[in-house]
């Protein structure tokens, strides 16, 4: 990162630019999870179901939906580690306020809200304050969960109304597809298409790649990292929501440690941690080469733990391996150089 | 005759550059370049901005190394794996902008690496401190050496780094225009303490963009010019012009001169703009069809003014008009809205953003207007960067290629692009050809100069005299922040510039 | 630049949810009729003379794994579907929650078990997918801790709840001394059975022949046994004259004992309640701990097999009153809301710790 | 934003000076706050409850401290490096368990062995991390974030669900936790040492100054000659050594070890690190200032549970105590920069 070496800039030559989006991250990863998707249903007893289909859609809702925006922060440079608390304290506060005798309709919109209100702090402190915001969210990630007990205890509340829960685990006429399976849809189309075919997208990477410039660009840097962290919690909030009905069940430690689970997804699809780079269809194949992994290893009986080990290396492969293929064209560039104008 | 009154000839030089080329990506920074450097002797290394004077000093820093041709310590090959190896061949670097650390006390920035040892092998803080002091005095200058290094003024700074290398009783000693943010006293006091190393017998090389101090202080000078070596010769047998037209490589007349234009109604005003420890009290305007350069020394507050100008720095005071209408302040948005433009002075950080396309790059402040219903189609932008890539010749493989794959030159090309795609009233070009080769170079004063005779007006901050003295209709002499002359063409010259730009006395004065 | 798509977002999400939910008008606390949707009861009558099925499936999924109190259970288990020539399978999360748990049962249900032994961490929480479970005919028998009624088969109640609050307050009674200030530290505030067991306590308690007892505060280490070890800390230090700490549940009981044995405390302070022999041998060796109770873990586990295995033979349908042979442990009745009850607990001393090894 | 990158938005950071953080002056208040603040608690919850300050009371609270005190010492370290070391939590778990399962398969190994075991695979395990953000280029919050997964899944598929009870391990090992010598337990002694040698090395020692430099300006480290790599690697194993260190001190004082142990430690070690006053972007802080930091938020802790406060509060307390830092750090900072842009107003 020392800004002095500019020998560390990769100079590709013209078919590099090719080599290197044919060879990048996010296109790898999709093809990837191409594969885990069709040996699973070949080689996994049960995994090609219909209903073990509805179970996975349900299992990948909360770090899809969350990813969304989560992928957008990343692609500006910044991280919001909150998003799993913004989760548990909209459960509590839902449980808390169906206590209170409020309708399911307006309690919903309330626990959408007050995670919009979770990302304004989040973005306030980062924005406004210039606040590092792995510091910030590290500490919202503490406080909001740390509410969401106040809120709600040790507890539970359960006693939702079946219509909607049933909605949540249900699926389209009882058929194959599980009804939140709109949801996701609905909303991955917005986010991609805001995040890879608007002016606001195209200024999310001239963000995370060089601020300055983009600041020089009249692009206005502080305020659209600011709105990216409200949409950010109103999503962890809806999310909180869905997770609330799914389980049917209010509790404050409702997604406790999901926000690694998602960074690690997000990453995991070719989003670069420096910003700048990263496509949501890559982060979008990350969730479900993790969950579909996660899935098939169960049905195999596999422990849960052993896919850490493989989260965990594809996590870290997926920034290393660009990078050493980086450094290897690099050091050939210069070599060649070294050949050339030794002649 | 250079070596004869320098050392004798029987001891190899201290520091030798044989043959040493090295480029960056598809830029040749340096090529091919030589030069000997003796002990107890101080050499100057003049040329222009781009000329690959920093290069070099990297080179010898031990921070790149060359692509081909050796350096040599004291006849040997030496070969720096990282700075620290240059440290050890005994060669201190004072960089053109200061290598502090903040968190660390002032005494602790110079003593970093050699602190100082009790016999637990623990820092001697005493000790530590003392050392400062010591040095502190040697250059006369008032620093508490227990304060942390943040928060030093640029002067302040530039001074410790001084401290910082002469503590390190280095045998080579290379200053990268140390004096440019230095009182005339601290220079003075400066220079004392390197003639007595000099006298020492340590190897004093010496970058500079202000002559006299050159000739007072050393004996050789060497003279670069895009990245080649030109000469190295005797400082006593050449004149301030021989100095400037070697470095400029062509006489005045060569560059491609502005054509007249009848200036129009004025485009920009600025009225009294200040901010506290950047610039005070600018005022200058700007008709269209003309072109107004702001020259002055580097750290002069050229580029900070314009900068505020255009919106991405704010300003304590003072107005800027637009066509007569008032610009709110700190918004680029604004400015570009009001038809102003800035091509920034680094386009490494400012003016491109290196890891997106071409297309991307050109397309950024205009992608909302081709957008329809808020939607990018990737066709409208493809179209729109090809015609303005096209408009500038620029050099390129795809549009899709990362801008960083291009050349200085083209990069430039595609900064301008992106601008002017805008279509504005007002363009400011910030150093526009800086770092990019003569003929591109050429290629931009000649749009600069018909876009002028369409009747834009451009404001042109450039540090290079001769591009100055070439394209502009009227010159904004700016020195430490407040405006030092204003010179028509006519009444310009490189003395006037260069005297009023230094502060001392000259017609420029009577502006 | 911004505005457009956020509202787009908002707008969206807002009109989603709608969409999605509010598909029918007001639904409150009060109106809502929560009746756990298909809970399809006992169906196809029960045919006492039914032969055990050879082969079953019989999974077993407790609240987590590498907890020893549930090793022991789950190890009857084990040792119950062998005698039944059944598939044994063991599996679980490593965190006791419910949502963990619920991917577990949907993967068995996948795996299309014959009988999944399950006990809850949310008695709610996993209701969907258990009643999911029984839609596609798998036995659902729950130990340990229950689930709501309506989304199992049948209930392994380890010993009446009115049985163990007694014993809890008896041996309270006899370790504070008969009079002083005793707390309870117990495990997650919503386990259902602890929470049952203490109700228990509290009314027998308000007894004449406890007057002089006083329970000042119910603790929850959350059957951490680091959160429990500071809760026990943290008890002392509010409550100097504590006189005996009831833990009805094994990791507090061993954590508290290690507490008191390592601090200041000991021989001033006594711990009782329900821990396992193997955990406690050295807290009753060393006289932190006279005595304690529990019934037999790994009991709940075999008991819990042969229900399984009986009902998927289609031998009983949990209805009340129904009769079944477990093994070893001979004849069980079903109680009400399909309940089977395992007998009394047994109570542990330093005298005749050693016979038992679980 | 991330800890390695410099990307952080410039254009947000206040002009005229480099987005500043304190005077080293102010350092030392800065931990005097704490101090302040520990001391106000414990006083307000002493007299609400004398037996807060029992000889027990005061006990417990330094042992609770004493494991979460040795891993914020590495973690300060690395965070003072401009890097984070987010693996500690899952390192703590494997050590711990290896130790353990160590000691109860040959009961009479001496406690020192059990020691350098833990600090063996701490170190090896943090070598890993170095390596790959040295010489992998990937930042710092990627690698310990995948390691993360990766120890605690190792430790998982080791113990298979196993767990080594306090029956299983030789006395002298659980007893460790509580012996005392100078009625000092062994265990509050060492995170003593540990806290006492970090401090000192990062104080008096080149490598420690060099840590800070490296901090406080990456680019400047590179030029100043600094052996960046080594220092690097030398910050990320120490850090893993330490959390090995606090596996050992973890089982000795917790008896039962299960692969779970330690899960989600990282956060509360990070929080105690930024408590205590140490820059996320490196170059200040210092070791015995986290240190502090981990005995503030475990006295909150205790001190809710005497108070008879609702113990829920305790972890948004902890939230609101990390904002508040970094605010006040923050703030310092811009009136610093202002007061600067007038000093240097010689226009």
């Amino acid at each position: 990162m020392s800004d002095i070496d500019l020998g560390k800039r990769p100079s590709a030559n013209r078919s590099g630019a090719l080599k290197s989006r044919l060879t990048s991250w996010d296109s790898i990863i999709l093809v990837l999870t191409g594969l885990v998707l069709v040996i699973a249903s070949i080689s996994v007893d049960n995994f090609g179901t219909s209903r073990n289909f509805t179970f996975m859609v349900l299992d990948l809702l909360p770090i899809i939906l969350i990813a969304l925006p989560m992928t957008m922060i990343i692609v500006t440079g910044e991280i919001d580690l909150s998003v799993a608390s913004t989760l548990g304290l909209t459960s509590s506060m839902m449980g808390w306020l169906w206590n209170q005798g409020l309708s399911i309709e307006t309690i919903i919109p309330i626990c959408v809200l007050i995670g919009a209100i979770c990302g304004v702090v989040n973005g306030f402190l980062i924005t406004g304050l210039g606040l590092p915001s792995l510091a910030v969210t590290i500490g919202t990630l503490a406080l909001y969960r740390g509410l969401a007990f106040v809120v709600l205890g040790d507890g539970a509340v359960a006693d939702f109304p079946w219509n909607y829960t049933g909605w949540v685990t249900g699926t389209i006429g009882g058929g194959a597809v599980p009804n939140v399976l709109i949801l996701i849809v609905a909303l991955a189309l917005i986010f991609g298409i805001v995040q890879h075919a608007t002016p606001f997208g195209r200024s999310l990477y001239a963000i995370g790649a060089n601020a300055q410039a983009a600041h020089f660009s009249g692009i206005r840097v502080a305020r659209t990292k600011f709105w990216l962290y409200v949409v950010s919690g109103a999503v962890a909030g809806l999310v909180g929501v869905l997770w609330t009905l799914r389980y049917s069940s209010a509790r404050a430690d409702n997604g406790a440690g999901l926000e690694l689970a998602v960074v690690a997804a997000v990453l995991l699809g070719g989003v670069s941690i420096f910003g700048g780079k990263g496509s949501l269809p890559g982060v979008l194949a990350g969730v479900v080469l993790l969950t579909a992994l996660q899935n098939a290893l169960r049905l195999e009986d596999v422990s849960g733990q052993a896919l850490n080990i493989v989260t965990g290396s594809l996590l870290v492969l997926s920034v290393l391996l660009p990078n050493v293929t980086t450094a290897v064209r690099g050091n050939w560039h210069r070599r060649k150089l070294r050949q050339a104008s030794a002649r | 005759m250079a070596e004869a009154n320098a050392r004798p000839e029987d001891q190899p030089p201290r520091l030798e550059v044989h043959d040493v080329s090295k480029s960056f990506g598809a830029v040749a920074a340096v090529q091919g370049v030589s030069f000997p450097l003796f002990g107890g002797e101080a050499h100057a290394l003049v040329g222009e901005n781009g000329a690959g004077k920093s290069t070099i000093v990297k080179m010898l820093a031990g921070v790149h190394r060359p692509d081909t041709g050796t350096l040599r310590v004291d006849g040997v090959d030496v070969d720096f794996a990282g700075p620290a190896d240059a440290k050890a061949a005994g060669i201190a670097v004072i960089y053109q902008e200061p290598t502090l650390f903040p968190d660390l006390s002032v005494a602790e920035n110079i003593a970093i690496g050699n602190q100082p040892l009790t016999k637990l092998r623990q820092i001697d803080r005493k000790q530590m401190s003392a050392n400062a002091e010591r040095l502190f005095r040697r250059l006369g200058v008032p620093l508490d050496p227990d304060r942390p290094a943040r928060g030093l003024s640029i002067a302040d700074q530039q001074l410790v780094e001084i401290a910082k290398a002469l503590s390190s009783e280095a045998r080579v000693l290379i200053m990268d225009e140390p004096t440019a943010a230095l009182s005339a006293v601290e220079v003075e006091r400066l220079f004392a303490v390197v003639r007595s190393l000099r006298d020492e017998g340590a190897a004093i090389m010496f970058i500079s963009h202000r002559f006299e101090e050159i000739t007072a202080l050393c004996e050789r000078v060497t003279i670069m010019r895009d990245g080649k070596h030109v000469a190295t010769e005797l400082v006593a047998g050449l004149s301030v012009d021989d100095m400037i037209r070697r470095m400029v490589g062509r006489d005045l007349s060569a560059l491609f001169p502005k054509q007249d234009v009848e200036p129009g109604e004025v485009v920009l005003e600025v009225e009294g703009l200040s901010r506290a420890g950047v610039f005070k009290d600018i005022s200058f305007s700007v008709r269209s069809g003309e072109i107004v350069a702001l020259a002055g020394l580097v750290g002069a507050g050229r580029s900070e003014v314009m900068q505020a100008v255009f919106g991405v720095d704010p300003y304590d005071s003072g107005t800027v008009r637009v066509q007569g209408r008032r610009l709110r302040k700190g918004s680029p948005r604004a400015a570009m809205a009001a038809g102003m433009a800035l091509v920034p002075e680094d386009r490494r950080q400012q003016g491109l953003v290196m890891e997106l396309s071409i297309e991307r790059n050109v397309t950024l402040p205009r992608a909302r207007k081709l957008s329809r219903l808020g939607l990018l189609f990737g066709g409208a932008e493809r179209d729109h960067a090809a015609t303005w890539t096209g408009k500038l010749q620029t050099k390129l493989g795809r549009l899709s290629d990362a801008v960083g794959t291009l050349s200085g030159g083209n990069q430039q090309k595609v900064v301008l692009a992106k601008w002017l795609s805008t279509g504005p009233s007002l363009l400011i070009v910030d150093e526009p050809t800086r770092g990019i080769d003569v003929g591109t170079k050429a290629e931009v004063h000649r749009l600069m100069s018909s876009l002028a005779a369409d009747g834009l007006a451009v404001v042109m901050v450039s540090s290079e005299l001769p591009e100055v003295l070439g394209m502009a209709d009227r010159i904004v002499v700016l020195r430490e922040g407040r405006v030092a002359a204003q010179l028509t063409r006519a009444e310009a010259t490189e003395e006037s510039v260069m005297y009023a730009a230094m502060g001392q006395h000259a017609m420029g004065d009577a502006a | 630049m911004l505005r457009s798509p956020r509202t787009l977002l908002s707008v969206t999400s807002a009109a989603l949810l709608v969409a999605g939910l509010t598909a029918c008008g007001g639904t409150t606390k009060d109106s809502a009729s929560n009746t756990g949707g298909d809970s399809n009861q006992a169906s196809a009558a029960a045919d006492p003379n039914a032969a055990i099925k050879e082969g079953l499936k019989i999974a077993f999924l407790p609240k987590q794994l590498n907890n020893p109190y549930t090793d022991v259970e789950v190890g009857g288990g084990k040792v119950a579907v062998e005698e039944l020539k059944g598939e044994y399978k063991l599996v679980g999360p490593n965190d006791a929650s419910a949502s963990s748990q619920v991917s577990y049962i949907n993967t068995l249900i996948q795996q299309q078990q014959d009988v999944i032994v399950v006990a809850a961490n949310d008695p709610n929480a996993v209701c969907p997918s258990l009643n999911q479970a029984r839609a596609a005919k798998i036995k659902v028998i729950t130990f340990d801790s229950d689930a709501s009624k309506d989304c199992r088969d049948a209930f392994i109640n380890q010993a009446t709840t009115q049985g163990i609050g007694e014993s809890l307050a008896k041996m309270a009674l006899e370790q504070a001394g008969g009079e002083g200030e005793i707390a309870v530290l117990s495990a997650t505030p919503n386990a259902t059975n602890q929470n049952s067991w203490i109700e228990v306590m509290k009314t027998e308690l308000k007894k004449p022949e406890y007057a002089k007892l006083k329970l000042v505060k119910v603790a929850y280490g959350n059957d951490d046994d680091q959160k429990s070890f500071q809760e026990a800390q943290g008890l002392l230090q509010s409550y100097p004259n504590l006189k005996a700490i009831v833990a009805p549940t094994t990791v507090g009981i061993a954590a508290a004992a290690r507490y008191i044995s390592s601090s200041s405390y000991k021989g001033k302070v006594a711990v009782t309640g329900l821990g396992l022999p193997n955990q406690m041998r050295e807290y009753v060796k060393d006289d932190t701990v006279k005595k304690f109770a529990l019934w037999n873990p790994a009991d709940i586990g075999y008991l819990a097999a042969f229900a399984g295995a009986a009902m998927a033979s289609g031998k009983v349908t949990g209805a009340e009153g129904e009769k079944f042979t477990a093994g070893k442990l001979g004849e069980y009745t079903i109680g009400a809301d399909g309940e089977i009850v395992l007998g009394p607990p047994t109570e542990f001393t330093k005298e005749n710790i050693d016979k038992f090894n679980f | 934003m991330t800890v390695t990158s410099d990307r952080s938005a410039p254009t947000d950071a206040p002009l005229g000076a480099p987005a500043p953080k304190r005077f080293g002056g102010l350092l030392k208040t800065r931990e005097l706050g704490i101090v302040l603040a520990l001391a106000l608690l414990v006083a307000y919850t002493a007299i609400d409850n004398p037996r807060f300050l029992s000889g027990q009371s005061i006990r417990d609270n330094l042992l609770n401290t004493a494991i979460l005190a040795v891993m914020a010492t590495g973690q300060a370290v690395v965070v003072i490096t401009r890097n984070i070391d987010l693996s500690v939590g899952s390192v703590l778990g494997i050590s711990a368990f290896a130790v353990a399962t160590l000691m109860s398969n040959n009961q009479d190994l001496p406690m020192i062995v059990a020691l350098l075991a833990g600090l063996a695979v701490g170190a090896v395990a943090g070598l890993v991390n170095g390596v790959l953000v040295r010489y992998g280029k990937v930042p710092a919050l990627v690698v310990t974030l995948g390691t993360l997964y990766i120890y605690r899944g190792i430790t998982y598929s080791w113990a298979g669900g196993s767990q080594v009870n306090a029956d299983e391990l030789p006395r002298h090992f659980l007893t460790f936790a509580n012996d005392s010598i100078l009625g000092i337990p062994w265990l509050v002694l060492i995170a003593l040492v540990v806290v006492a040698a970090g401090s000192v090395m990062m104080r008096n020692y080149r490598v420690g100054r060099e840590l800070y430099a490296m901090g406080s300006s990456p680019a400047a480290a590179e030029l100043a000659g600094i052996k960046v790599a080594r220092n690097l690697l030398g910050a990320f194993v120490l850090s893993g050594a330490l959390a090995g260190l606090a596996g050992v001190l973890y089982a000795a004082r917790f008896g039962t070890v299960d692969a779970a142990a330690g899960t989600g430690l990282e956060l509360n070690v990070v929080a105690a690190v930024v408590v205590g006053g140490v820059a996320v972007f490196g170059g200040s802080g210092s070791v015995w200032g986290a240190a502090l930091g981990a005995l503030l938020l475990t006295v909150i802790g205790s001190a809710l549970a005497v108070l008879d406060i609702n113990q829920f509060w305790q972890q948004a307390i902890v939230g609101a105590l990390i904002i508040l830092a970094i605010c006040a750090d923050r703030l310092v900072a811009v009136r610093i920069a202002r007061s600067l842009r007038k000093r240097d107003a010689h226009v």
